[in-house]
């Protein structure tokens, strides 16, 4: 299967990101349902992905996210510590580490990709991180992963 | 066993005793010591508290030299064990540090050479027991107070040696000569150290505690291995008793006086009788020399 | 969709969502609703599913977190498994972050796009039950672990509560007064312990520990060692004449080796059972092989050498943990003399000194020489607060317990001067800090701010030297006695325990609760609950709360005749697994296994080891999906396939 | 005590603390305050400020104050306070640190004869490779004209044939001359 991305090799004039956030469910996806009852607003760049913990995000997800033509990645989950799953997050730490290496060997700038905590009462955080990642993402300009096109 | 030598400056001078009694002492116990050659002054407290690297430079300048010689390193003086375990663990933490001081000293340092305290190579490497073996004179009925100080048991992580509150090395080596070791709560307060110069006030505050402690605690006489202590113990303690109003006539012993007079040697020869409190009268009153 | 009256609807353009949506693959219906999660609005759904015979829905409403439960069973009630529902969250997530419509419109499609292709990839997932076995095993017998055992039965349910030492009570029966009431710790206890012992629906197993745990909630499979306590209980009426009589002397735990006790005995008068113990290690009978007095002299002959440790299997449904603590061995600062210094005590041994039934009678006599001390200096956060040779933690009882124990020595010598070291006095409690106002006021202890840097003998005295950091000055006081506010530490067996019940502990060993906030008395087990100072360093009031808690969460469980397990489990697919075990040690509950199977390759029968998974433990984190290496591990609800297929959604 | 107006001062501490921590003082903002270290301080009773009161200071970026104390001098480099601090703070260090930025900055010193001495001291190594007691001692009386401060005990020292009047001859005087310009070279002279 091959998909076409929109954009690819055309003018970045009003061009936007989009970026993909994997939220845990406990902690940071929570912490984004705050920031949208606390109205604060934020970039609307984003897409929310939920899943059970942030341990539960394989790297897999992260770079078929940057092949189908994602500009940024958050993974959001629980401060270390508070897990709900007392240590999944640990996991997402180390590994995510690994993760930024390995994108950045793939020609990805691992700025592009982030590991965030962000609790249940963190909404102004949530809202931040993502102004923040979009603003960065922003400055980096659109992903180009012509070379990984469905080599997985 | 033989040993590189590093007598540092004091032995040289107001510590000539505590050199010539090292040598005897440790000739006969069949140590042999080969004194480092064209050793230099290892800095001591002045160079630490002035420049960092100088501090690290001028007892490196010595470890590059022992390396060569391809010896352990026995230190006598407290505080050159001190800077130079100091350099050696600065180094050993901090390779950035290590090779800005290989440039300054002009000379490559592998971290090879042990440097030890001669309470170490007596009580550790020749062994207690065999020093209590070859004692033919026990110092019967003398009651000696161990002082170790600050330098060779602070910080505890870099001089690796015995234990920062209650050292027992030396006591250790006391009882094996056949004294007595006084139990006392003051082997590591400090004695004023470098003070003597600027600060004697200090000093002599400091030293009239420890000499008090010991006294208070049935100690003849206390037992060092550090030449600032003894110097500021020994040399300071008239002008103490003038100044606290006390008496304290007590001689103050390098620990390897003490062993030499255990193993047989002639007082003159371990240079016994050159301190300024009367080290000899005591000995005599005791029936020991 | 939902409206969510304007909340939605004014910032999303419905109309061109529906459009778009309506395009996609797989969407057969789409309408919009003013108020979905009301009545009508759910009705509106289970007509829609019926009308057009669909069999996945995705409502694009507020957060999951919200409804999701909601929808599951307006679903239901048309007859559709519960999880073949997906939530796209266009409130929280883009209606009320965002403020023009031309920005939440196109990412509404997205999130919608994204659960459209989620939810054709859900597979119905049924819950499964497990039985419930109500029965309740308490470990430890102290304050924690007696109030918890007495709710339970209390709530109608069969408790066994094992202890390790030959009797309940713990460290409560050890102290003299508790704080801020001054009562008399036995006076509260005694009864307590009492009430335990004679509870129909509470078996006491003293003398005895957990030897293995097996099985999950609602059904635990404990092996318990009865260890042989070389007395009959059954016969033995407690009538004392044995350890009356016994010959061999041996320092009494109970009074922290100030007193002495026999090598039959009670620890102390009140215990319960009343029922002796032979300490075999100090018993002539079994060191020499000759005595045997005690067998002689009992008159109901329990006395019984031949007596064996006994293997007891229960079956339990629930496990509260209170095993309590130890106190910080203070031998490791060399400062305040290595422990070796007779007349440095720790606070515990202050409370037996100054207990009437403890080794002086009551009478505060100091260890070394039996003088009756003048001038007594508490000194505060030894072990605690200290990276260095200690724990960094605070333990929280000390201001409070130094505080009562400086009361209790001036008010039963007033002649007695009474200095604390401290650094900060932390009374967060009711009464606490007009208790230590009263230390300082009313009793005239002296309080000194800072930390001891040293004791050191000096004849037959010791002396304190401080700074009073408030003055700015070194202080010295040469006192008779130090009694040194030892912090409460985790038992030194508490990592092998939590290891063998399978749940987690910190850096200290302390166990962990669940949620630091929320879920104070759970542990990340399901079934396995905490009371007590062996969650964190604890006074009695804390303690008493919190066991409390603990049994109404069993209680809860035991409400039930049946649970039903999470469906949203991790599953193996035995065909890819590899049998690497990389999945087993993610697993933060244990929930891994490995078996074998028996597969045919040609015509051969080969066996493999693969990996399963344990559904009454596994609580869906997904952990181990993330550490397989073949692939072979998935989580059901959140699939590699679904959450690949929301990622090329959005992506389009 | 005057008022110590805090707005400033506090708003730069970071950057004196990242001073002292560079010249070798660790984990200042650790100190909790307990006094240990005071407490076991054997000069503590000379000093204007105790020990825990510099570290305070230093937390707080009072540098002019700091500077300026006679703690800084009076230590004595005992290491009792670092051996013993339950935050595992290296307050010898820290003390170290304090008088090696007040000399880098040229500051008034409260305790003038303990540099002056550990320069003399340094000098004579510099020029000789080892150190000369004799030598030191003169030279500290001439520099501080206190030209009979122990002239008795000199006496009994040179009969005991403790003081040498002349220097030790090393071989490699020069190579430990060149050690000293290299320092200063890299490091800065801070005398």
């Amino acid at each position: 299967m091959s998909v076409e991305r929109a954009g690819t090799g055309v003018s970045t004039a009003g061009w936007e990101p989009k970026i993909i956030g994997f939220c845990c469910n406990w902690c940071s996806y929570a912490g984004a349902d705050l920031a949208g009852t606390s109205r604060i607003p934020y970039p609307c760049n984003i897409r929310i992905i939920r899943v059970p913990c942030s341990g539960r995000v394989n790297p897999q997800f992260v770079l078929r996210a940057f092949q189908r033509g994602a500009d940024g990645v958050l993974v959001a989950g629980c401060h270390p510590g508070d897990c709900h799953y007392s240590t999944g997050n640990y996991f997402t730490r180390r590994r995510f580490l690994l993760v930024k290496r390995l994108l950045e060997y793939l020609g990805i700038e691992p700025r592009r990709f982030q590991v965030r905590w962000i609790s249940g009462s963190e909404g102004q955080k949530f809202a931040d991180v993502v102004a923040e990642i979009t603003e960065q993402v922003k400055a980096l300009g659109p992903a180009k992963m012509d070379k990984m096109r469905d080599v997985m | 066993m033989r040993y590189a030598y590093y007598p540092g400056c004091s032995l040289e001078g107001t510590a000539k005793e505590y050199d010539l009694s090292t040598r005897a002492t440790f000739r006969a116990l069949g140590i042999e010591l080969e004194e480092l050659p064209d050793w230099s002054c290892c800095g001591a407290s002045s160079a630490h508290t002035t420049n960092h690297l100088l501090a690290v430079a001028l007892p490196t300048r010595n470890l590059v030299i022992a390396e060569k010689q391809g010896l352990d390193l026995v230190a006598p003086c407290a505080a050159c064990f001190n800077r130079l375990v100091t350099a050696q663990h600065k180094m050993e933490q901090d390779a950035r540090l290590k090779g800005k001081v290989e440039q300054v000293v002009e000379g490559e340092y592998q971290g090879t050479v042990k440097v030890k305290a001669v309470l170490e190579v007596l009580a550790t490497d020749f062994g207690v027991e065999k020093v209590r073996e070859m004692v033919t004179k026990p110092l019967k009925g003398l009651r000696v107070a161990s002082y170790y100080g600050c330098l060779l048991v602070r910080p505890p992580e870099v001089t690796k040696f015995d234990d920062p509150e209650n050292p027992t090395t030396m006591d250790a080596l006391v009882e094996a000569s056949g004294a007595e070791a006084v139990m006392w709560p003051h082997k590591t307060e400090c004695c004023g150290g470098s003070f003597a110069f600027a600060r004697v006030d200090i000093v002599e505050k400091l030293s009239n505690d420890i000499l008090a402690a010991a006294k208070s605690n049935g100690a003849d006489c206390i037992a060092t291995a550090c030449p600032l202590c003894q110097a500021n113990l020994d040399m300071r303690q008239k002008a103490i008793e003038k100044q606290f109003g006390t008496t304290y006539n007590m001689p103050i012993y390098y620990i390897t006086e003490l062993l030499g007079l255990a193993l047989g040697l002639e007082p003159r020869s371990l240079g016994l009788g050159t301190h300024m409190v009367e080290s000899l009268r005591l000995l005599r009153e005791k029936e020991l020399a | 969709m939902c409206w969510c009256g304007s909340n939605i609807a004014s910032t999303v353009d419905l109309d061109r969502v529906q459009k778009a949506v309506e395009k996609l693959t797989n969407v057969v219906h789409v309408e919009q609703n003013k108020y979905t999660c009301s009545e009508p609005g759910q009705a509106q759904i289970v007509a829609g599913i019926r009308e057009h015979n669909l069999d996945r829905v995705v409502v694009a409403a507020c957060s999951p977190r919200m409804h999701e439960k909601t929808f599951q069973r307006t679903v239901a009630k048309a007859g559709l498994n519960p999880y073949l529902l997906e939530i796209a969250n266009i409130r929280e997530h883009c209606s009320w972050v965002h403020t023009s419509v031309e920005e939440a419109t196109p990412k509404a499609i997205d999130l919608l796009r994204a659960a459209v292709a989620k939810v054709i990839r859900n597979t119905p997932l049924t819950t499964s039950t497990i039985p419930v076995e109500k029965r309740a095993l308490v470990i430890g017998g102290g304050i924690a672990g007696i109030q918890a055992a007495l709710d339970i039965a209390d709530a109608g349910h069969q408790v066994v509560l094992v202890e390790k030492e030959p009797t309940i009570g713990g460290r409560m029966a050890q102290l003299d007064k508790t704080f801020p009431t001054l009562d008399c710790s036995a006076c509260i206890l005694t009864p307590k312990m009492v009430d335990a012992a004679q509870h129909p629906k509470i078996r006491l197993l003293t003398y005895a520990e957990i030897e293995e745990v097996g099985g999950y909630i609602g059904n635990f499979e404990v092996t318990i060692r009865k260890k042989a306590r070389s007395v009959n209980e059954d016969v033995c009426t407690g009538c004392g004449i044995c350890w009356s009589k016994c010959p061999s002397k041996a320092p009494n735990e109970f009074d922290c080796g100030l007193g002495e006790r026999k090598a039959i005995y009670i620890p102390f008068p009140q215990a319960v059972p009343n029922k002796p113990v032979i300490d075999r290690e100090n018993c002539r009978y079994f060191t020499k092989g000759k005595c045997g007095v005690c067998k002689k002299v009992c008159p109901a002959g329990a006395v019984d050498f031949e007596q064996e440790d006994e293997l007891l299997r229960e079956r339990f449904g629930a496990i509260v943990v209170a095993t309590g603590y130890e106190l910080f061995d203070h031998s490791v600062y060399g400062e305040y003399g290595y422990g070796k210094y007779p007349d440095v005590i720790t606070g515990l041994e202050f409370e037996r000194l100054i207990n009437a039934s403890g080794p002086t009678g009551g009478k505060l006599k100091r260890p070394s020489d039996g003088k009756i001390p003048k001038t007594v200096v508490f000194v505060k956060c030894v072990g605690s607060r200290d990276e260095a040779k200690g724990f960094p933690y605070c333990s929280r009882t000390c201001c409070m317990y130094t505080a009562k124990q400086a009361i209790l020595l001036r008010e039963k010598m007033p002649e007695a001067e009474a200095y604390v070291f401290y650094m900060d006095v932390r009374t967060p409690g009711k009464g606490y800090e007009e208790f230590y106002t009263r230390a300082t006021e009313e009793f005239g202890v002296n309080y000194l701010r800072g930390r001891v840097a040293r004791i050191y003998p000096k004849g037959d005295q010791l002396v304190v030297r401080g700074e009073d950091t408030l003055v700015g000055a070194q202080v010295e006081i040469e006192a008779d006695l130090v009694v040194l506010a030892t912090a409460m530490v985790a038992r030194r067996d508490a990592a092998e325990l939590a290891q063998r019940i399978g749940f987690s502990y910190d850096q200290y060993h302390f166990f962990t609760e669940a949620h630091p906030k929320l879920r104070p008395v759970e542990t990340n087990t399901a079934g396995v609950f905490l009371a007590g100072a062996c969650q964190g360093p604890k006074d009695i009031p804390d303690t008493v709360a919190q066991a409390s808690a603990a049994a109404v969460k069993v209680a809860m469980l035991f409400s039930r005749d049946e649970l039903e397990t999470n469906p949203m489990v991790a599953t193996v697919d035995e065909g890819t697994c590899s049998g690497c075990e990389w999945c087993k040690p993610t697993c933060p509950y244990g929930a891994i296994d490995i078996k074998t199977i028996e597969e045919r390759v040609g015509k051969r029968t080969v066996s493999r080891r693969v990996a399963t998974v344990n559904t009454g433990l596994c609580q869906g984190c997904g952990a181990c999906t993330v550490a397989c290496r073949s692939g072979a591990m998935n989580l059901k609800g959140f699939t590699n396939e679904q959450i690949l297929a929301e990622v090329e959604a959005i992506c389009l | 005590m005057a008022v110590v107006n805090l707005t400033e001062i506090v708003r730069n501490r970071k950057e004196f603390i990242d001073e002292v921590e560079k010249h070798g003082g660790k984990n200042v903002n650790s100190c909790y305050q307990c006094g240990k270290c005071s407490a076991g301080c054997p000069v503590s009773y000379a000093m204007d400020y105790q020990p825990r009161q510099v570290m305070r200071m230093v937390q707080l970026g009072m540098k002019d104050k700091v500077l300026s104390t006679s703690t800084i001098w009076l230590c004595a480099h005992c290491m009792t306070c670092t051996t013993r601090c339950p935050r595992e703070v290296d307050i010898a260090g820290v003390m170290e640190a304090l008088r090696m930025i007040c000399r880098k900055e040229n500051r008034p010193i409260r305790e003038r004869k303990v540099p002056l001495f550990h320069d003399l001291f340094l000098d004579i190594i510099r020029k000789g490779g080892r150190q000369h007691e004799f030598q030191l001692a003169a030279r500290y009386k001439i520099a501080t004209g206190n030209l009979f401060q122990d002239v008795d005990l000199g006496r009994r020292m040179f009969f005991q044939g403790k003081l040498r009047l002349f220097g030790p001859k090393v071989k490699g005087a020069e190579s430990v001359r060149k050690i000293f310009e290299k320092c200063k070279e890299l490091e800065g002279d801070v005398q």
